[in-house]
Protein backbone atom coordinates (compact mmCIF):
# COMPACT_ATOMS: atom_id res chain seq x y z
CA UNK A 1 0.00 0.00 0.00
CA UNK A 2 1.43 2.85 -1.70
CA UNK A 3 -0.27 6.57 -0.36
CA UNK A 4 1.49 9.73 -1.96
CA UNK A 5 -0.31 12.75 -1.96
CA UNK A 6 1.20 16.74 -3.05
CA UNK A 7 -1.35 19.15 -1.53
CA UNK A 8 -1.87 22.65 -0.68
CA UNK A 9 -4.57 22.18 2.10
CA UNK A 10 -3.48 21.43 5.19
CA UNK A 11 -3.04 18.22 6.53
CA UNK A 12 -3.18 16.52 10.50
CA UNK A 13 -0.36 14.06 11.07
CA UNK A 14 -2.03 12.50 14.25
CA UNK A 15 -5.07 11.89 11.98
CA UNK A 16 -3.33 10.58 9.34
CA UNK A 17 -1.46 8.18 11.67
CA UNK A 18 -4.58 6.86 12.96
CA UNK A 19 -5.99 6.25 9.61
CA UNK A 20 -2.66 3.94 8.19
CA UNK A 21 -2.50 2.58 11.87
CA UNK A 22 -6.24 1.30 11.03
CA UNK A 23 -5.49 -0.12 7.81
CA UNK A 24 -2.86 -2.19 8.01
CA UNK A 25 -2.55 -5.71 8.89
CA UNK A 26 -0.40 -7.34 11.56
CA UNK A 27 2.60 -5.26 10.83
CA UNK A 28 3.79 -4.49 13.95
CA UNK A 29 5.93 -1.33 13.83
CA UNK A 30 4.66 1.85 12.29
CA UNK A 31 7.04 4.93 12.25
CA UNK A 32 6.60 8.31 11.56
CA UNK A 33 8.27 11.22 10.19
CA UNK A 34 6.54 15.01 10.20
CA UNK A 35 8.52 18.08 9.58
CA UNK A 36 6.79 21.48 10.99
CA UNK A 37 8.06 24.72 9.84
CA UNK A 38 11.07 26.12 11.74
CA UNK A 39 11.81 29.43 12.79
CA UNK A 40 15.31 30.09 13.15
CA UNK A 41 16.32 33.42 12.41
CA UNK A 42 12.77 34.75 14.22
CA UNK A 43 12.17 36.70 11.70
CA UNK A 44 9.76 34.66 9.47
CA UNK A 45 6.62 35.11 8.71
CA UNK A 46 5.96 32.69 6.41
CA UNK A 47 7.43 29.44 4.48
CA UNK A 48 6.85 29.35 0.79
CA UNK A 49 6.94 26.50 -0.93
CA UNK A 50 6.93 25.35 -4.62
CA UNK A 51 7.57 22.11 -6.55
CA UNK A 52 7.09 21.03 -9.84
CA UNK A 53 3.48 19.97 -10.67
CA UNK A 54 3.89 16.14 -12.34
CA UNK A 55 7.22 15.08 -11.72
CA UNK A 56 6.96 15.62 -7.91
CA UNK A 57 4.29 12.90 -7.69
CA UNK A 58 6.58 10.73 -10.05
CA UNK A 59 9.34 11.37 -7.83
CA UNK A 60 7.50 10.85 -4.61
CA UNK A 61 6.10 7.64 -6.10
CA UNK A 62 9.27 5.85 -6.97
CA UNK A 63 10.70 6.49 -3.63
CA UNK A 64 8.36 5.27 -1.42
CA UNK A 65 7.74 2.00 -3.70
CA UNK A 66 11.50 1.77 -3.87
CA UNK A 67 11.26 1.27 0.09
CA UNK A 68 8.22 -0.79 0.16
CA UNK A 69 9.86 -3.54 -1.81
CA UNK A 70 13.29 -3.16 0.01
CA UNK A 71 12.14 -3.16 3.27
CA UNK A 72 9.24 -5.22 2.69
CA UNK A 73 6.56 -2.98 4.60
CA UNK A 74 3.11 -3.65 5.04
CA UNK A 75 2.28 0.59 3.94
CA UNK A 76 4.15 3.68 2.93
CA UNK A 77 2.32 7.08 3.62
CA UNK A 78 3.78 9.99 2.20
CA UNK A 79 2.18 13.74 1.91
CA UNK A 80 3.78 16.58 1.21
CA UNK A 81 2.16 20.20 1.02
CA UNK A 82 3.09 23.30 -1.21
CA UNK A 83 1.92 27.04 -1.16
CA UNK A 84 2.35 28.92 1.44
CA UNK A 85 2.76 27.92 5.08
CA UNK A 86 3.26 29.43 8.74
CA UNK A 87 5.87 28.63 11.79
CA UNK A 88 4.19 25.33 13.67
CA UNK A 89 2.29 24.32 10.77
CA UNK A 90 3.05 21.03 9.20
CA UNK A 91 5.13 20.56 5.98
CA UNK A 92 5.13 17.22 5.48
CA UNK A 93 4.80 13.40 7.01
CA UNK A 94 5.91 9.83 6.06
CA UNK A 95 4.76 6.90 7.45
CA UNK A 96 6.27 3.38 7.00
CA UNK A 97 4.40 0.02 8.98
CA UNK A 98 6.42 -3.33 8.83
CA UNK A 99 6.60 -6.55 10.84
CA UNK A 100 9.47 -5.06 12.73
CA UNK A 101 11.10 -1.83 14.37
CA UNK A 102 14.47 -2.21 12.14
CA UNK A 103 12.08 -1.99 9.48
CA UNK A 104 10.40 0.49 9.65
CA UNK A 105 12.58 2.92 11.09
CA UNK A 106 15.12 2.60 8.14
CA UNK A 107 12.54 3.06 5.62
CA UNK A 108 11.60 6.36 6.94
CA UNK A 109 14.95 7.60 6.95
CA UNK A 110 15.70 6.13 3.50
CA UNK A 111 12.45 8.00 2.35
CA UNK A 112 13.15 11.29 4.20
CA UNK A 113 16.90 10.99 2.25
CA UNK A 114 15.53 10.78 -0.07
CA UNK A 115 12.68 13.01 -0.69
CA UNK A 116 14.92 15.98 0.88
CA UNK A 117 17.38 15.42 -2.10
CA UNK A 118 15.59 13.72 -4.91
CA UNK A 119 11.65 15.65 -4.81
CA UNK A 120 11.41 18.58 -6.46
CA UNK A 121 10.74 21.15 -3.75
CA UNK A 122 12.02 24.44 -3.19
CA UNK A 123 11.22 26.55 -0.20
CA UNK A 124 11.71 30.41 -0.14
CA UNK A 125 11.45 32.03 3.96
CA UNK A 126 9.19 35.20 3.87
CA UNK A 127 10.42 37.48 6.48
CA UNK A 128 10.79 41.32 8.07
CA UNK A 129 14.63 41.43 6.03
CA UNK A 130 12.91 40.64 2.94
CA UNK A 131 12.80 36.86 0.80
CA UNK A 132 15.31 33.70 1.08
CA UNK A 133 15.78 30.85 -0.73
CA UNK A 134 16.83 27.56 1.57
CA UNK A 135 20.02 26.63 0.40
CA UNK A 136 20.41 23.21 0.12
CA UNK A 137 22.92 20.85 2.64
CA UNK A 138 25.66 18.55 2.01
CA UNK A 139 24.50 17.27 4.88
CA UNK A 140 21.40 16.12 3.27
CA UNK A 141 23.04 14.95 -0.33
CA UNK A 142 25.88 13.34 1.83
CA UNK A 143 22.89 11.25 3.76
CA UNK A 144 21.74 9.10 0.49
CA UNK A 145 25.33 7.81 0.80
CA UNK A 146 24.74 5.20 3.03
CA UNK A 147 21.60 3.44 1.24
CA UNK B 1 9.42 22.83 -29.89
CA UNK B 2 10.68 21.75 -26.23
CA UNK B 3 9.19 23.13 -23.06
CA UNK B 4 11.31 24.78 -21.00
CA UNK B 5 10.74 25.14 -17.22
CA UNK B 6 12.15 26.88 -14.82
CA UNK B 7 11.93 26.78 -10.55
CA UNK B 8 12.74 28.75 -7.66
CA UNK B 9 15.69 31.65 -8.44
CA UNK B 10 16.41 30.37 -11.94
CA UNK B 11 12.25 30.73 -12.24
CA UNK B 12 12.87 34.45 -10.47
CA UNK B 13 15.82 35.47 -12.38
CA UNK B 14 14.80 34.29 -15.90
CA UNK B 15 11.28 36.06 -15.17
CA UNK B 16 9.10 33.56 -16.15
CA UNK B 17 8.17 29.75 -15.31
CA UNK B 18 8.14 28.56 -18.72
CA UNK B 19 8.80 28.78 -22.31
CA UNK B 20 8.21 27.34 -25.64
CA UNK B 21 11.72 27.27 -27.80
CA UNK B 22 12.46 26.15 -30.90
CA UNK B 23 16.00 24.21 -31.10
CA UNK B 24 18.20 22.14 -32.59
CA UNK B 25 20.73 21.50 -29.86
CA UNK B 26 21.84 18.59 -29.27
CA UNK B 27 22.13 18.16 -25.63
CA UNK B 28 20.73 20.20 -22.24
CA UNK B 29 24.66 21.76 -22.51
CA UNK B 30 24.36 23.05 -26.09
CA UNK B 31 20.66 24.29 -24.97
CA UNK B 32 22.01 26.02 -21.75
CA UNK B 33 24.83 27.57 -24.47
CA UNK B 34 22.28 29.42 -26.77
CA UNK B 35 20.04 30.71 -24.12
CA UNK B 36 22.72 31.83 -22.56
CA UNK B 37 23.40 33.69 -26.18
CA UNK B 38 19.91 35.31 -26.19
CA UNK B 39 19.65 37.35 -22.98
CA UNK B 40 21.79 38.89 -20.15
CA UNK B 41 18.71 37.58 -17.63
CA UNK B 42 19.79 33.30 -19.22
CA UNK B 43 23.27 34.72 -18.59
CA UNK B 44 22.86 35.39 -14.98
CA UNK B 45 20.54 32.26 -14.33
CA UNK B 46 23.04 29.66 -15.47
CA UNK B 47 26.08 31.49 -14.87
CA UNK B 48 27.39 28.60 -12.15
CA UNK B 49 25.87 25.33 -13.64
CA UNK B 50 27.36 23.57 -10.03
CA UNK B 51 24.65 25.40 -8.78
CA UNK B 52 21.80 23.82 -10.85
CA UNK B 53 19.60 20.54 -11.05
CA UNK B 54 18.30 19.38 -14.71
CA UNK B 55 15.28 17.13 -15.44
CA UNK B 56 14.33 16.01 -18.55
CA UNK B 57 11.46 14.55 -19.19
CA UNK B 58 10.68 15.03 -15.73
CA UNK B 59 13.18 12.42 -14.72
CA UNK B 60 16.54 13.83 -13.08
CA UNK B 61 19.34 13.96 -15.79
CA UNK B 62 22.31 15.85 -16.62
CA UNK B 63 23.73 18.35 -18.84
CA UNK B 64 25.17 15.85 -21.26
CA UNK B 65 21.67 14.59 -22.17
CA UNK B 66 20.48 14.47 -25.45
CA UNK B 67 17.51 16.18 -26.31
CA UNK B 68 16.26 13.91 -29.01
CA UNK B 69 12.75 13.17 -29.04
CA UNK B 70 12.72 15.06 -25.77
CA UNK B 71 9.20 17.12 -24.83
CA UNK B 72 10.40 18.90 -21.94
CA UNK B 73 13.38 20.42 -19.33
CA UNK B 74 13.27 22.02 -16.52
CA UNK B 75 16.60 23.59 -15.02
CA UNK B 76 16.82 24.44 -11.07
CA UNK B 77 18.53 24.47 -7.67
CA UNK B 78 19.38 21.93 -5.92
CA UNK B 79 16.21 20.45 -3.96
CA UNK B 80 14.97 21.80 -0.35
CA UNK B 81 12.13 19.65 0.38
CA UNK B 82 11.08 17.71 3.79
CA UNK C 1 9.92 18.00 28.37
CA UNK C 2 9.38 14.10 29.14
CA UNK C 3 6.44 12.49 29.43
CA UNK C 4 6.03 8.86 30.49
CA UNK C 5 3.12 7.22 31.28
CA UNK C 6 2.61 3.70 32.09
CA UNK C 7 -1.20 2.69 31.87
CA UNK C 8 -3.42 -0.16 31.38
CA UNK C 9 -5.94 2.35 29.44
CA UNK C 10 -6.02 2.35 25.33
CA UNK C 11 -4.31 5.14 24.07
CA UNK C 12 -4.40 7.11 20.44
CA UNK C 13 -1.03 7.44 19.25
CA UNK C 14 -2.80 9.97 16.63
CA UNK C 15 -4.23 11.95 19.57
CA UNK C 16 -1.00 11.78 21.32
CA UNK C 17 0.91 12.80 17.80
CA UNK C 18 -1.23 15.75 17.95
CA UNK C 19 -0.86 16.87 21.34
CA UNK C 20 2.35 16.62 21.18
CA UNK C 21 3.86 18.93 18.63
CA UNK C 22 1.08 21.17 19.87
CA UNK C 23 3.31 21.87 22.48
CA UNK C 24 6.41 22.01 20.84
CA UNK C 25 8.45 25.47 20.41
CA UNK C 26 10.42 25.96 17.15
CA UNK C 27 10.98 21.67 16.65
CA UNK C 28 11.31 20.68 13.38
CA UNK C 29 11.43 17.51 13.12
CA UNK C 30 9.10 14.83 15.10
CA UNK C 31 9.30 11.30 14.58
CA UNK C 32 6.66 8.66 16.56
CA UNK C 33 7.41 4.93 16.88
CA UNK C 34 4.00 2.71 17.51
CA UNK C 35 4.39 -0.78 18.40
CA UNK C 36 0.47 -2.45 17.84
CA UNK C 37 0.18 -6.22 18.95
CA UNK C 38 0.58 -8.72 16.03
CA UNK C 39 -0.38 -12.23 15.77
CA UNK C 40 2.11 -14.02 14.14
CA UNK C 41 0.91 -17.51 14.72
CA UNK C 42 -3.03 -16.48 13.54
CA UNK C 43 -3.99 -18.72 17.04
CA UNK C 44 -3.80 -15.64 19.38
CA UNK C 45 -6.63 -14.18 21.26
CA UNK C 46 -4.93 -11.64 23.48
CA UNK C 47 -1.79 -10.87 24.66
CA UNK C 48 -0.96 -9.97 28.51
CA UNK C 49 1.70 -7.25 29.67
CA UNK C 50 2.85 -7.84 33.22
CA UNK C 51 5.26 -4.89 34.57
CA UNK C 52 7.19 -4.47 37.73
CA UNK C 53 4.94 -0.73 39.01
CA UNK C 54 7.61 1.65 40.12
CA UNK C 55 10.56 -0.24 38.41
CA UNK C 56 8.84 0.88 35.37
CA UNK C 57 8.24 4.15 35.76
CA UNK C 58 11.58 5.05 36.74
CA UNK C 59 13.39 3.00 33.88
CA UNK C 60 11.73 4.41 31.43
CA UNK C 61 11.58 8.31 32.14
CA UNK C 62 15.83 7.20 32.90
CA UNK C 63 15.89 6.19 29.56
CA UNK C 64 13.96 9.29 28.50
CA UNK C 65 16.03 11.85 30.26
CA UNK C 66 19.04 10.06 28.63
CA UNK C 67 17.93 10.38 25.10
CA UNK C 68 16.71 13.67 25.70
CA UNK C 69 20.25 14.83 27.19
CA UNK C 70 22.32 12.99 24.24
CA UNK C 71 20.37 14.26 21.31
CA UNK C 72 19.24 17.66 22.51
CA UNK C 73 15.63 16.94 22.20
CA UNK C 74 12.45 19.65 22.21
CA UNK C 75 10.39 16.80 23.99
CA UNK C 76 10.05 13.00 24.61
CA UNK C 77 6.79 11.22 24.79
CA UNK C 78 7.10 6.96 26.53
CA UNK C 79 4.00 5.45 26.74
CA UNK C 80 3.14 1.70 27.40
CA UNK C 81 0.65 -0.46 28.57
CA UNK C 82 -0.13 -2.96 30.85
CA UNK C 83 -2.75 -5.59 31.31
CA UNK C 84 -5.03 -7.59 28.26
CA UNK C 85 -4.49 -6.06 24.82
CA UNK C 86 -6.34 -7.71 21.61
CA UNK C 87 -4.53 -8.16 18.16
CA UNK C 88 -4.04 -4.95 16.61
CA UNK C 89 -4.06 -2.61 19.92
CA UNK C 90 -1.84 -0.14 20.50
CA UNK C 91 0.79 -1.57 22.71
CA UNK C 92 3.09 1.44 22.98
CA UNK C 93 4.44 4.45 21.77
CA UNK C 94 7.29 6.76 21.78
CA UNK C 95 8.09 10.31 20.39
CA UNK C 96 10.47 12.74 20.04
CA UNK C 97 11.03 16.27 18.96
CA UNK C 98 14.27 17.86 17.32
CA UNK C 99 15.57 20.88 15.55
CA UNK C 100 17.18 18.36 12.92
CA UNK C 101 15.54 14.90 12.05
CA UNK C 102 18.88 13.18 12.09
CA UNK C 103 18.44 13.61 16.21
CA UNK C 104 14.83 12.75 15.97
CA UNK C 105 14.92 9.60 14.59
CA UNK C 106 18.26 8.34 16.57
CA UNK C 107 16.63 9.11 19.58
CA UNK C 108 13.25 7.32 19.38
CA UNK C 109 15.49 3.77 17.74
CA UNK C 110 17.68 4.70 21.05
CA UNK C 111 14.54 4.46 23.34
CA UNK C 112 13.08 1.36 21.37
CA UNK C 113 16.44 0.00 21.65
CA UNK C 114 16.48 0.34 25.39
CA UNK C 115 12.81 -0.30 25.86
CA UNK C 116 12.82 -3.79 24.58
CA UNK C 117 15.67 -4.73 26.93
CA UNK C 118 15.97 -2.65 30.25
CA UNK C 119 12.26 -2.03 30.77
CA UNK C 120 10.75 -4.28 32.67
CA UNK C 121 7.72 -5.54 30.96
CA UNK C 122 6.85 -8.98 30.01
CA UNK C 123 4.59 -10.07 27.22
CA UNK C 124 2.54 -13.14 27.31
CA UNK C 125 0.35 -15.13 24.27
CA UNK C 126 -2.87 -16.68 24.59
CA UNK C 127 -4.13 -18.46 22.22
CA UNK C 128 -6.54 -21.36 21.18
CA UNK C 129 -3.20 -23.86 21.65
CA UNK C 130 -2.69 -21.96 25.46
CA UNK C 131 -0.23 -19.23 27.04
CA UNK C 132 3.20 -18.46 25.81
CA UNK C 133 5.83 -16.07 27.20
CA UNK C 134 7.04 -14.08 24.48
CA UNK C 135 10.85 -14.88 24.87
CA UNK C 136 13.57 -12.14 24.68
CA UNK C 137 15.54 -11.64 21.55
CA UNK C 138 19.08 -11.79 21.41
CA UNK C 139 18.96 -9.23 18.59
CA UNK C 140 17.21 -6.82 21.06
CA UNK C 141 19.74 -7.15 23.62
CA UNK C 142 22.54 -7.08 20.90
CA UNK C 143 20.58 -4.05 19.84
CA UNK C 144 21.96 -1.81 22.36
CA UNK C 145 25.87 -2.24 21.48
CA UNK C 146 25.63 0.38 19.20
CA UNK C 147 24.68 3.25 21.96
CA UNK D 1 13.28 -8.90 55.98
CA UNK D 2 13.78 -8.05 52.46
CA UNK D 3 10.56 -7.94 49.86
CA UNK D 4 11.43 -10.55 47.31
CA UNK D 5 9.40 -9.93 44.10
CA UNK D 6 8.98 -12.38 40.85
CA UNK D 7 7.68 -11.60 37.55
CA UNK D 8 6.35 -13.74 35.01
CA UNK D 9 7.01 -17.27 34.31
CA UNK D 10 9.60 -17.08 37.27
CA UNK D 11 6.16 -15.71 39.03
CA UNK D 12 4.31 -18.88 37.86
CA UNK D 13 6.99 -21.48 38.55
CA UNK D 14 7.21 -20.10 42.64
CA UNK D 15 3.33 -19.44 42.47
CA UNK D 16 3.22 -16.00 44.26
CA UNK D 17 4.10 -12.61 42.98
CA UNK D 18 5.96 -11.87 46.30
CA UNK D 19 6.94 -12.74 49.54
CA UNK D 20 8.70 -11.20 52.63
CA UNK D 21 12.09 -12.96 53.57
CA UNK D 22 14.01 -13.20 56.35
CA UNK D 23 17.76 -13.51 55.46
CA UNK D 24 20.89 -13.42 56.73
CA UNK D 25 22.01 -13.65 53.00
CA UNK D 26 25.27 -11.40 51.95
CA UNK D 27 24.65 -11.46 48.45
CA UNK D 28 21.82 -11.95 45.88
CA UNK D 29 23.54 -15.47 44.66
CA UNK D 30 23.29 -16.40 48.39
CA UNK D 31 19.55 -15.62 48.02
CA UNK D 32 19.35 -17.86 46.12
CA UNK D 33 20.61 -20.67 47.42
CA UNK D 34 18.71 -20.35 50.77
CA UNK D 35 15.63 -20.01 48.01
CA UNK D 36 16.56 -23.11 45.94
CA UNK D 37 17.66 -25.15 49.44
CA UNK D 38 13.90 -24.53 50.90
CA UNK D 39 11.48 -26.10 48.22
CA UNK D 40 11.54 -27.40 44.76
CA UNK D 41 9.17 -24.85 43.48
CA UNK D 42 12.40 -22.09 43.91
CA UNK D 43 14.74 -24.78 42.29
CA UNK D 44 12.77 -25.36 39.19
CA UNK D 45 12.41 -21.33 39.20
CA UNK D 46 15.99 -21.22 39.68
CA UNK D 47 17.57 -24.08 37.98
CA UNK D 48 19.33 -22.22 35.05
CA UNK D 49 20.04 -18.51 36.15
CA UNK D 50 21.44 -16.85 32.83
CA UNK D 51 18.15 -17.04 32.04
CA UNK D 52 17.11 -15.06 34.94
CA UNK D 53 17.04 -10.96 35.74
CA UNK D 54 17.71 -9.45 38.87
CA UNK D 55 16.74 -5.80 39.97
CA UNK D 56 17.76 -4.29 43.23
CA UNK D 57 16.23 -2.38 44.97
CA UNK D 58 14.34 -1.23 41.19
CA UNK D 59 17.34 -0.81 39.34
CA UNK D 60 18.76 -3.70 37.05
CA UNK D 61 21.61 -5.46 39.02
CA UNK D 62 23.31 -8.79 38.80
CA UNK D 63 23.58 -11.76 41.70
CA UNK D 64 26.88 -10.51 42.79
CA UNK D 65 24.81 -7.57 44.14
CA UNK D 66 25.54 -7.53 47.89
CA UNK D 67 21.80 -7.63 50.09
CA UNK D 68 23.26 -4.91 53.21
CA UNK D 69 20.38 -2.53 53.87
CA UNK D 70 18.44 -3.44 50.77
CA UNK D 71 15.08 -3.43 50.83
CA UNK D 72 13.70 -4.96 47.97
CA UNK D 73 14.79 -7.73 45.03
CA UNK D 74 13.32 -8.82 42.08
CA UNK D 75 13.22 -11.80 39.93
CA UNK D 76 12.47 -12.09 36.40
CA UNK D 77 13.39 -13.53 32.53
CA UNK D 78 14.72 -11.07 30.06
CA UNK D 79 12.45 -8.35 29.36
CA UNK D 80 10.61 -8.50 26.28
CA UNK D 81 8.25 -5.20 26.27
CA UNK D 82 7.66 -2.68 23.16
Amino acid sequence: MVDVRVQEAAFQAGAELEAFSARLQNAGAVVTFSGLVRDDSGQMTEMLIEHYPGMTEAALTKIAEEAEDRWSLAGVVVIHRHGALRVGEQIMMVATAARHRGHAFEAAEFLMDYLKSRAPFWKKERGAAGDAWVAAKDADEAALDRW
Amino acid sequence: MIDVLYFAWVRERIGLPKEQIETQAATVADLVTELIAREDRYAAAFADLTALRVAVDQELSDFTAPLAGVREVAFFPPMTGG
